[in-house]
């Protein structure tokens, strides 16, 4: 097998438009179907295109304020600390997060459960404020974050859906046929089965048009 | 701006403005987030409670007494409601850990004869699209207005009076043994008036 | 038979990555090779007590009694990094020859879903100190069980034709939830 | 020099003549037979229906993936999508609908084969994958049995029966003694014969066995799998027998009723999925055995012998390489 | 078995008696694609230090570190493993003796530092035991 | 203030600290300098990690690159000369030009110039029928026709012409690898400049048998007769065990020698067809002061014509074939004759 | 013929029994007429190849040295005709690659007088051990049980090494062939002659002949004999393909194992081919080089299946003149057994110490099937006797992973062609083992030369 993760040259940043850099999140360098990141959430969270829906906005919340903030203090934090500045900012909205989902949507917070501070590890947070938001200006850093966190949710609800059709035989909780829909998708197998196929469908939808 | 370099001072110094500033930011949003939270999870609470007995006055979550189970060290939350200071039902927090996976949470209400008034279930981490079928209407129905003593909570495999969800005899067992040990703490479990 | 059954439930019935969907990311990039996989078990096992022990200090003896608990992100993820570091750290001062062939052998572990999962999953079980260890050490033996007989098929595939356009990640999804479909099997047994 | 042109190839110029891979399937066909009589007696054109069913969705998926996905020629003729099409069948009840039957076709041999690349690359049983894909999918169709000797000529059946070994856990469930849940049963002797309801390949034991005899007989298979497995559940289930014989059967029991059979001789011998090594065939068998007694014993499914396979198929790999066969010569000079 | 680890790298520096590698593919984290993001492991490349003759190489030399499986296992288990049994015997242990939480998880946290410290002792021993060899690689492909 | 917002922040900020002291020291003591320049020539670097360059890896190259003190041994056939201009930006140095090479096959035997002798019923590789065998054809020296070369072939620069055989080059696509040379067991693949025009002419036959032995065997086998070498003005043309070889650095693409050569062994590629007529000529057997005349006058049209970059490598390939089977009638039309 | 069926051995790993086919088992040999001209390649044995010492031109008589050895492993070539050198060229052989040869016009049959041509057996051995391998090298002997291996250099046994025993190859465990066969029946003394000298060479007091029990005739002949030759005795064994391998042979014969990547010599034993037996007996009590061997002319559609004495230089086309001419629907010609031999793309290849037989097959059984996916059915590491993956090992050297190739002891292959013979699927397994072993042994030269 060749190795499984693709090249860094993802990481390519020349000079983009703003634009681009909004949109290559989406589609191009989707953080799930294209670099695989943070995988855990898409797979533990999607029962449900709304329990995606939910995780994916959480998630881009965070990446797109702790892109800023850091773009914001990148001149302030010497080298040597940045780590665990990032960490601290973006550990900080996570918990905002938690917060405020467990005031505001406690439902949607019992589903999404452990998955929410595992955010703060979702290599792709992380990974932005270091690789892009603390070279950027807080502007460019708000459309990466959001490109970013767009393609993640969309990647999300694009599973949950799957899922939860095939699960359930309904979309967003609303069941279009009165019947049981094939089980294994909304339990843990179906999860890595549904992700697999929907990458492998993509990779060749993407040989066809490249 | 340059870029600062990376001296003791200005390390320490950038780091503890950053903690001090996120700290403080997060004291203020758990200040801020701690009512509702607290709220949230009382109307939860009051939400499970009042579709389970009939109307009520009092704050049953105030009036909250813990009952033992008999037989058990354990005991369970009791939620009494008074209309106009007349106890009416009885909100009885019951679990089983029979269940397919972990414990099946109910909240059971009882009026003072032991009846059950209506049933819903608070946490479980039962099959989607198989136990989780408990909380539907159709199965639910079957507890209403019944007295344990003369209805046999089992499912009717075990020889019982209960229905059992198709596929899911096994939550329906566990959600027959919750309720049946919230009405024996109810009946039999401490203070009541 | 209590640590038992957390053990067998750790490893079969909710192993980590194939029932939690914790760990997948080194799950799906290092388990390119076997021996290389095994030794990540390893690894794993001392650095998720290691964790587990330190934030349940700080839980029950920071956090709780201050009442902030709500900083428990923060802080688990805080101590952790550091603390995987420092064991880096010190290793690579005391013995620069085992650092150098632990380097070669084996990606560094840093703080992943995995471990900080763990730390709070201990926390949301209610387990002791003593529980919490071995529910960390069994989920650690359930992240290497799962990525060791992922890696074997993995390595077995690598001679094998598959589709193109299932080479690579979607084939190792597809291995990782027929795995888990099989292991569904233990469903019920704890 | 004669007219023709010389063919040129590497030695050897010759090949053995009786076994090819066609011979090798269809020689498993063959050893079905007898198994798939049984169950026509017990379960009479439900049991068409559904083996029908079952080799019609696994040749027709076969075919349209191979030649509209992966764009190479289809190979029917090889017989292992029809293999796996009476396996997968074999596997089901008998009154199972047509539509998840196909289901079950598509995820055997989509998901169980042709995603790997079709026969000799997948790492999973299909039929197996194809049968626990739908029991987690369908539990409540997959677990309701028509009740045996009794609807033979019915299409649709409301009426459903208990495997033993349902009727011994639910026995154990409802705490009644063991005597009286055995009561319940036929005789050992009646299952062994094919008295017993269930899926459709595991009614009879002896019908399975003389196949299994027949393909030790064609060299089809060898005996290692089949006997480690069965010999491991035996010993085990005895031993917790005889520790507490009022909560655990009886090993003779154990082996004769469920799947275990269709499963220990024709499943898991499947070539692809099983070691390559007498030596690794033994713990592979061992494991299965070991896996499919926790499941039973303890597990929340009636059934262990099919996640036993899929849990040991995914161990197969490292099987291979680390019980490699005995090298001529590994030993050091005297 | 005769398997072996090998790792591409390049010549980073000679001295006497020693040629400074550094390592192109570490295992794992440098395939992942995530590295470059991953920020919490800072730790790209790694430099390996090897005992050769170091004319025999050149600075740019594109070299194989190869050594033994068996030899990332003993590293494994002084590295991790070792401390990982005294860590969890630790706790018990105190756990047990004690019955205070707090207590035994700080023993056995603080049991570490002898540990290393004896390992710290051994360190030219295993300064030796962990020796890799190194090959040039040929320019062609195999 | 509330007590939990002060603990909160002495909690964090001690924590915070102690993290800090920690990861400090990490970044101290552990942070290997790495020139970041690599990882910017990296991604100039077309990644596909073919080996082409004689490293094992793209990083490597880049690695190599970035250490190396001049670019000049240092070369990406596959990025070419663009990227190595890049390259050479990013590390502020200089790089020369560089040929582009492609890969071009050197037999020109297909199925029907050489009798087949015997059936070959191995394993369809080139290496196996090599490794048992001289071949099934009389040549020993030729063309297997089982298509390792295409199989090594990341780029899916090549393909097996169905009809000759032989493979075929696409030319837009091959990036001088070097895969299929080493793959082949005949050595018949060899890596070309890619020429003015991407145009080449050279000797496609390796055969060092004997000229009537050769010429049994194969119709377009090059006899070692000299004529070519006598043609050349440039002396790029030599021979030896009875085989010339065009050096390529010599050659001057005057595409004489390719009308001398009584057995067609020398190729040429990517020139523009010549009229017609004049193949009709030749068909005509006329006699060669003529032809060659004619193919001189169609030298000087040769400069003019379009860039052939955007010919149809197919086409070109096909239209190749047309014209070796033409030469072969008139071979056999002079036999007749 | 029961009193030895009691004691039969065979080798205990993997093996196949391929029908035997021994047409020309009860047909006696007989000496081919001398051809018109013979090519005698400079290269018919392993190693080094011959240097030539005659010039085009030459005259030549039989026996005489025309090819001198080059290094150790190398060894002479002797004219087997008298005539005119013609000339020195490449020629087709059965390599399927043109090589060097000496090309001899036959002119009469005029042979080196101090050969003597009678039958007479001569029984004493009056020639000292390191006499006799000098002796045999100079008579260009090299194994004839199809290694070709030149047989003085296994003969002089390595420093710290010793030999303890002696097997005489009677095994003939190839389908067709029967030329050794017909050696032990027609030859039998002569066999056990050289036997002697070979024990006496290496100085060892014991010999086993090894000989399958399909040649019940030979080995009541051998065992009869024997007896007064002290320290040989006949072992006869079960028809088990590749028992005639050197190393599958020891372990059925003395129950020893050859260790992985050893020599027979590493278990103290030498292993010669009965036909060897027979040319060091010729050499050394009759002084005549390794100028003609028997080869069994045979196949299902030949005429008149035949086991002849053939000049080497011989072309294949006068063998099979002789045997009735080549039948109509021949689609393969094979030199040597179905299992191990090389298939020839031409007629006019010359017969060399190594043809051991001539074997043609009619076309319907010439082709290979198609070849099919491998279904993991694992036949093929049942076969293998040298407990090798044959699936794994082809699928290895497909992908060229050859590190994991030689982990996976590609080395060890003994080309037995078990595997590819078992295949349900029809793989061509062996064909690309032997790329794999090729190229493994490439690499593992070259790092040798870098150390
Ligand atoms: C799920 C479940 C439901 C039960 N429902 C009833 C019931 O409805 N009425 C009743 O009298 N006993 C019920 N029982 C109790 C038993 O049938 C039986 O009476 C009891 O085990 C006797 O023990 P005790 O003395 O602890 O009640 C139930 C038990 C279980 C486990
Ligand atoms: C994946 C899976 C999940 C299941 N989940 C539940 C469940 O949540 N509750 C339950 O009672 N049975 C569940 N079952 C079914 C039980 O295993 C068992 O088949 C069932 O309880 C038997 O019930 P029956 O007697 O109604 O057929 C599940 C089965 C499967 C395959
Ligand atoms: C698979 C295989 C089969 C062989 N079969 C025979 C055989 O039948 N008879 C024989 O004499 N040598 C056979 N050999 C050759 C022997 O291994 C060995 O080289 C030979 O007996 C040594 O004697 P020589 O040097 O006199 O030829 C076989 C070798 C191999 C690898
Ligand atoms: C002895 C034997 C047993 C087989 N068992 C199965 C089986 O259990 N399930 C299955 O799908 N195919 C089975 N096959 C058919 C075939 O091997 C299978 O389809 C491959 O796994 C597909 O790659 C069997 C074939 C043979 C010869
Ligand atoms: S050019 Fe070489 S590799 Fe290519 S098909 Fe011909 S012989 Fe094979
Ligand atoms: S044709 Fe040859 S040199 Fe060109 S890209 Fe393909 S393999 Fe490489
Ligand atoms: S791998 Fe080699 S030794 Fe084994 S059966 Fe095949 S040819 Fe014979
Ligand atoms: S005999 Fe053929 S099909 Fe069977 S395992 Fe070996 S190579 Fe594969
Ligand atoms: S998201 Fe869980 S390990 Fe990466």
């Amino acid at each position: 097998m060749p190795p499984i993760l693709p090249g860094k040259h993802l990481w390519k940043e020349e000079s983009m438009t703003n634009k681009d850099i909004f949109k290559r999140g989406l589609i191009k360098e989707n953080a799930v179907f294209v670099q695989l990141l943070g995988m855990c959430p898409v797979l533990g969270v999607t029962s449900t295109a709304i329990n995606g829906l939910g995780m994916g906005l959480a998630t881009t919340f965070v990446l797109i304020m702790s892109s800023i903030v850091v773009s914001l203090v990148k001149s302030f934090i010497p080298d040597k600390v940045r780590i665990p500045a990032f960490i601290v900012i973006i550990a900080s909205f996570v918990t905002v997060v938690d917060l405020v989902m467990a005031g505001f949507f406690p439902g949607l917070h019992e589903q999404l459960g452990l998955f929410i501070p595992l955010i703060v590890v979702n290599c792709l947070v992380l990974g932005r404020a270091e690789a892009f938001g603390s070279k950027n200006t807080p502007f460019k850093a708000v459309l990466d974050g959001l490109g970013m966190g767009l393609g993640f949710t969309l990647a999300l609800v694009l599973l949950g859906s799957m899922r939860e059709i095939l699960g359930s035989l309904s979309l967003f909780g609303l069941k279009f046929v009165e019947a049981d829909g094939i089980l294994i998708f909304v339990l843990a197998p179906g999860a890595f089965i549904a992700l697999g196929f929907l990458i492998a469908i993509i990779n060749v939808l993407k040989k066809r048009f490249a | 701006m340059a870029k600062k370099e990376s001296t003791f001072f200005n390390m320490v110094f950038s780091l503890s403005v950053i903690t001090l500033v996120a700290s403080a930011a997060l004291g203020y949003v758990y200040e801020f987030t701690k009512e509702p939270i607290a709220a949230a999870q009382l109307a939860k609470k009051v939400r499970a409670i009042s579709v389970v007995v009939p109307e009520y006055n009092n704050n049953p979550v105030e009036d909250m007494y813990l009952a033992a189970i008999p037989g058990s060290n354990d005991s369970l939350e009791i939620y009494p409601a008074y209309q106009n200071g007349e106890l009416v039902a009885a909100a009885v927090r019951s679990f089983s850990p029979k269940g397919y996976s972990g414990n099946v949470w109910l909240m059971v209400g009882f009026i003072p004869d032991g009846s059950i008034f209506d049933i819903s279930v608070l946490e479980h981490k039962e099959t989607p699209g198989l136990g989780t079928k408990m909380a539907d209407e159709s199965f639910k129905a079957q507890f209403r207005n019944k007295n344990p003593q003369n209805f046999n909570l089992k499912v009717k495999k075990d020889g019982g009076d209960v229905d059992a969800l198709t596929g899911a005899t096994i939550t329906s067992r566990a959600f027959g043994d919750a309720a049946y040990t919230a009405w024996k703490t109810f009946m039999e479990g401490g203070k009541h008036d | 038979m209590e640590y038992f059954l957390i053990v067998f439930s750790a490893i079969f019935v909710n192993n980590i990555v194939l029932a939690q969907f914790l760990g997948i990311c080194p799950f799906l990039g290092v388990s390119g090779k076997v021996s290389t996989s095994v030794g990540m078990g390893g690894a794993v096992m001392f650095v998720m007590t290691l964790a587990t022990i330190v934030t349940y200090i700080i839980q029950y003896y920071i956090l709780i009694p201050f009442g902030i608990s709500y900083m428990q992100t923060i802080s688990y993820i805080l101590v952790i990094a550091s603390l995987v570091q420092m064991v880096e750290i010190i290793l690579k001062k005391i013995s620069p020859a085992l650092y150098q062939a632990l380097g070669v052998f084996l990606p560094l572990i840093t703080t992943n879903c995995a471990i900080l999962g763990v730390a709070i999953l201990v926390i949301q079980n209610e387990f002791n100190l003593l529980e919490s260890v071995i529910f960390a050490v069994a989920n650690a033996l359930g992240f290497t069980l799962a990525i060791w007989i992922f890696s074997g098929i993995r390595e077995q595939l690598e001679i094998m034709d598959l589709p193109k356009g299932m080479k690579g990640v979607p084939a190792a999804l597809l291995i990782a939830g027929l795995l888990s479909m099989a292991f569904m099997g233990f469903a019920g047994i704890v | 020099m004669s007219s023709q042109l010389l063919t040129v190839s590497p030695s050897p110029h010759i090949h053995q003549q009786q076994q090819t891979v066609s011979n090798l399937m269809f020689g498993v066909v063959i050893a079905l037979t007898p198994a798939f009589i049984v169950s026509l007696v017990v379960f009479g054109v439900g049991a068409i229906k559904v083996t029908l069913a079952g080799v019609f969705f696994c040749m027709l998926f076969e075919y349209l993936i191979s030649k509209y996905l992966l764009k190479k020629e289809a190979n029917l003729a090889d017989g292992s999508a029809i293999i796996t099409g009476i396996l997968l069948a074999f596997n089901l009840p008998a009154n199972l609908p047509i539509w998840i039957i196909a289901i079950g076709s598509l995820v055997a041999i989509g998901l169980g084969k042709m995603a790997f690349g079709g026969l000799g690359n997948n790492p999973f049983n299909p039929a197996m994958v194809g049968r626990v894909f739908l029991l987690i999918s369908f539990p409540v169709p997959m677990t309701s049995w028509p009740v045996a000797m009794e609807s033979q000529w019915r299409l649709a059946d409301g009426v459903t029966g208990a495997t033993p070994m349902e009727i011994f856990k639910e026995g154990l469930e409802a705490g009644l003694p063991i005597s009286e849940i055995m009561g319940q049963l036929p005789s050992y002797f009646t299952l062994f014969l094919g008295g017993q309801g269930g899926c459709i390949g595991e009614v009879s034991g002896l019908a399975l066995f003389l196949g299994f005899l027949y393909m030790l007989y064609k060299k089809i298979i060898t005996w290692h799998i089949p006997v480690s497995l069965l010999a491991t559940v035996f010993a085990l289930t005895g031993l917790f027998w005889m520790i507490n014989p009022a909560q655990y059967a009886d090993p003779v029991f154990q082996v004769i009723t469920g799947g275990l059979l269709l499963g220990a001789f024709y499943m898991a011998t499947d070539y692809v999925t099983s070691p390559m090594t007498s030596k690794g065939m033994l713990i592979y068998g061992v494991g299965i055995g070991v896996f499919t007694v926790v499941i039973r014993l303890w597990g929340s499914y009636p059934e262990g012998i099919s996640f036993a396979i899929l849990i040991m198929n995914g161990f197969v790999p490292l099987i291979n390489k680390y019980v490699k066969p005995r090298r001529f010569g590994e030993v050091k000079p005297a | 078995m005769k398997e072996t680890i090998e790792h591409q790298g390049i010549v980073s520096r000679t001295e006497k008696g020693r040629v400074l590698v550094n390592l192109l593919n570490v295992a794992g984290c440098a395939g992942c694609h995530a590295k470059a993001s991953c920020g919490v492991s800072d730790i790209d490349h790694k430099v390996i230090e090897v005992v050769a003759d170091e004319r025999d190489f050149m600075i740019g030399d594109t070299v194989k570190i190869r050594f033994a499986p068996s030899l990332g296992f003993l590293a494994l288990v002084l590295g991790y493993v070792m401390p990982f049994f005294v860590l969890i015997t630790t706790l018990f242990i105190t756990a047990h003796l004690t019955g205070d939480e707090l207590l035994a998880g700080l023993v056995s946290l603080a049991i570490l530092v002898p540990y290393y410290l004896i390992l710290s002792f051994f360190r030219e021993k295993l300064k030796t035991t962990f020796s890799f060899s190194i090959y040039k690689e040929n320019t062609s492909k195999q | 203030m509330s007590e939990v917002v002060i603990y909160t922040i002495i909690s964090l900020t001690g924590l915070g600290l102690i993290a800090a002291a920690i990861l400090y020291f990490v970044a101290t003591k552990f942070k290997v300098f790495e020139d970041p320049r690599i990882d910017q020539v990296e991604e100039a670097l077309p990644l596909t990690n073919c080996g082409g360059c004689g490293h094992p890896g793209c990083r490597a190259f880049a690695e190599a690159c970035v250490k190396a003190d001049d670019l000049s041994d240092l070369h990406c056939p596959v990025g070419g000369n663009d990227t190595m201009q890049k390259v050479a930006s990013i590390l502020g140095m200089e790089v020369e030009e560089r040929d582009k090479y492609v890969a071009v096959v050197r037999c020109a035997g297909s199925l029907e110039y050489r009798q087949k002798t015997s059936i070959y019923e191995g394993a369809p590789s080139c290496a196996v029928a090599a490794s048992l065998y001289g071949g099934d054809t009389g040549c020993s020296y030729g063309c297997l026709y089982l298509g390792d070369c295409v199989k090594s072939c990341d780029f899916e620069a090549m393909y097996l012409d169905p009809v000759t055989g032989l493979p075929v080059v696409i030319e837009d696509k091959c990036v001088a690898c070097n895969a299929c040379v080493t793959s082949c067991p005949k050595d018949i693949m060899e890596l070309w400049p890619q020429g003015r025009k991407n145009r080449k002419i050279f000797v496609a036959c390796i055969n060092e048998d004997k000229g009537g032995t050769a010429k049994k065997a194969c119709e377009v086998a090059c006899t070692g007769c000299s004529k070519c070498e006598k043609e050349c003005k440039y002396d790029a043309i030599t021979i030896e065990n009875y085989l010339a070889y065009i050096d390529p650095e010599k050659c001057k693409l005057c595409r004489k020698c390719v009308d001398v050569c009584g057995s067609h062994s020398i190729h040429e590629i990517n020139f523009p067809p010549r009229k017609l007529k004049e193949d009709a000529e030749e068909a005509g057997a006329r006699g060669k002061r003529e032809k060659r005349s004619a193919a001189a006058s169609t030298d000087t049209a040769v400069l003019e014509a379009p860039p052939a970059e955007n010919v149809d490598v197919v086409e070109m390939a096909k239209a190749r074939r047309l014209k070796s089977r033409e030469a072969k009638e008139n071979n056999e039309n002079n036999e007749s004759e | 013929m029961n009193a030895f069926l009691k004691d039969i051995k065979t080798f205990p790993l993997g093996g196949v029994h391929p029908q035997e086919y021994k047409l020309s088992a009860d047909i006696p040999t007989e000496k081919l007429a001398l051809p018109k001209m013979v090519s005698i390649p400079i290269s018919q044995h392993i190693g080094v190849p011959a240097k030539p010492v005659v010039n085009a031109r030459d005259k030549v008589k039989v026996g005489q040295v025309i090819a001198k050895n080059e290094g150790f492993v190398s060894t002479n070539i002797h004219a087997s005709v008298s005539g005119m050198v013609t000339k020195i060229d490449r020629v087709l052989d059965s390599t399927g690659y043109k090589r060097d040869a000496i090309i001899i016009r036959v002119d009469g049959d005029e042979w080196l007088p101090e050969i003597d041509q009678t039958d007479e057996i001569k029984r004493e051995i009056s020639v000292e051990s390191d006499e006799i391998v000098k002796k045999i090298a100079e008579a260009g002997i090299v194994g004839l049980g199809g290694a070709t291996f030149p047989s003085h250099v296994k003969l002089a046994i390595p420093k710290g090494k010793k030999a303890d025993c002696l097997i005489i190859n009677g095994v003939e465990c190839e389908p067709y062939l029967t030329s050794d066969h017909r050696i032990m029946l027609e030859k039998t003394e002569e066999v056990l002659v050289g036997t002697q000298i070979l024990m006496k060479a290496l100085k060892v007091e014991q010999c086993w002949i090894g000989i399958e029990i399909n040649k019940a005739d030979a080995i009541a002949a051998l065992k009869k004999m024997c007896v007064q030759y002290p320290g040989i005795q006949v072992q006869p064994l079960k028809v088990h393909y590749p028992q005639g391998g050197e190393k599958q042979l020891i372990k059925a014969v003395l129950n020893r194992e050859v260790p992985a990547g050893g020599l027979p010599i590493d278990v103290g034993v030498v292993v010669q081919n009965v036909g060897t037996a027979f040319a060091v007996y010729e050499a050394i009590q009759k002084n005549k080089p390794l100028i003609e061997r028997v080869v069994t002319v045979t196949g299902k559609s030949v005429l008149k299946p035949s086991n002849l004495w053939v000049r080497i230089g011989t072309p294949v086309q006068e063998l099979i003149d002789f045997v009735g001419g080549l039948p109509e629907d021949t689609g393969k010609i094979i030199s040597g057994g179905p299992m191990m031999g090389k298939a020839l793309n031409d007629t006019e290849i010359p017969v060399a110490k190594g043809t051991s037989g001539i074997l043609i097959i009619p076309s319907e059984e010439a082709h290979r099937k198609p070849m099919k996916v491998c279904i993991r059915c694992s036949q093929c590491v049942g076969v293998c006797p040298m407990g090798l993956e044959p699936y794994l090992l082809m699928t290895l050297t497909q992908k060229e992973l050859y590190e994991r190739l030689e982990e996976d002891q590609v080395l060890n292959c003994i080309e037995c062609g078990s595997c590819a013979y078992t295949c349900p699927s029809d793989r061509p397994i062996l064909d690309y083992i032997r790329l794999g072993k090729k190229t493994v042994l490439s690499i593992i030269k070259e790092r040798n030369n870098k150390k």
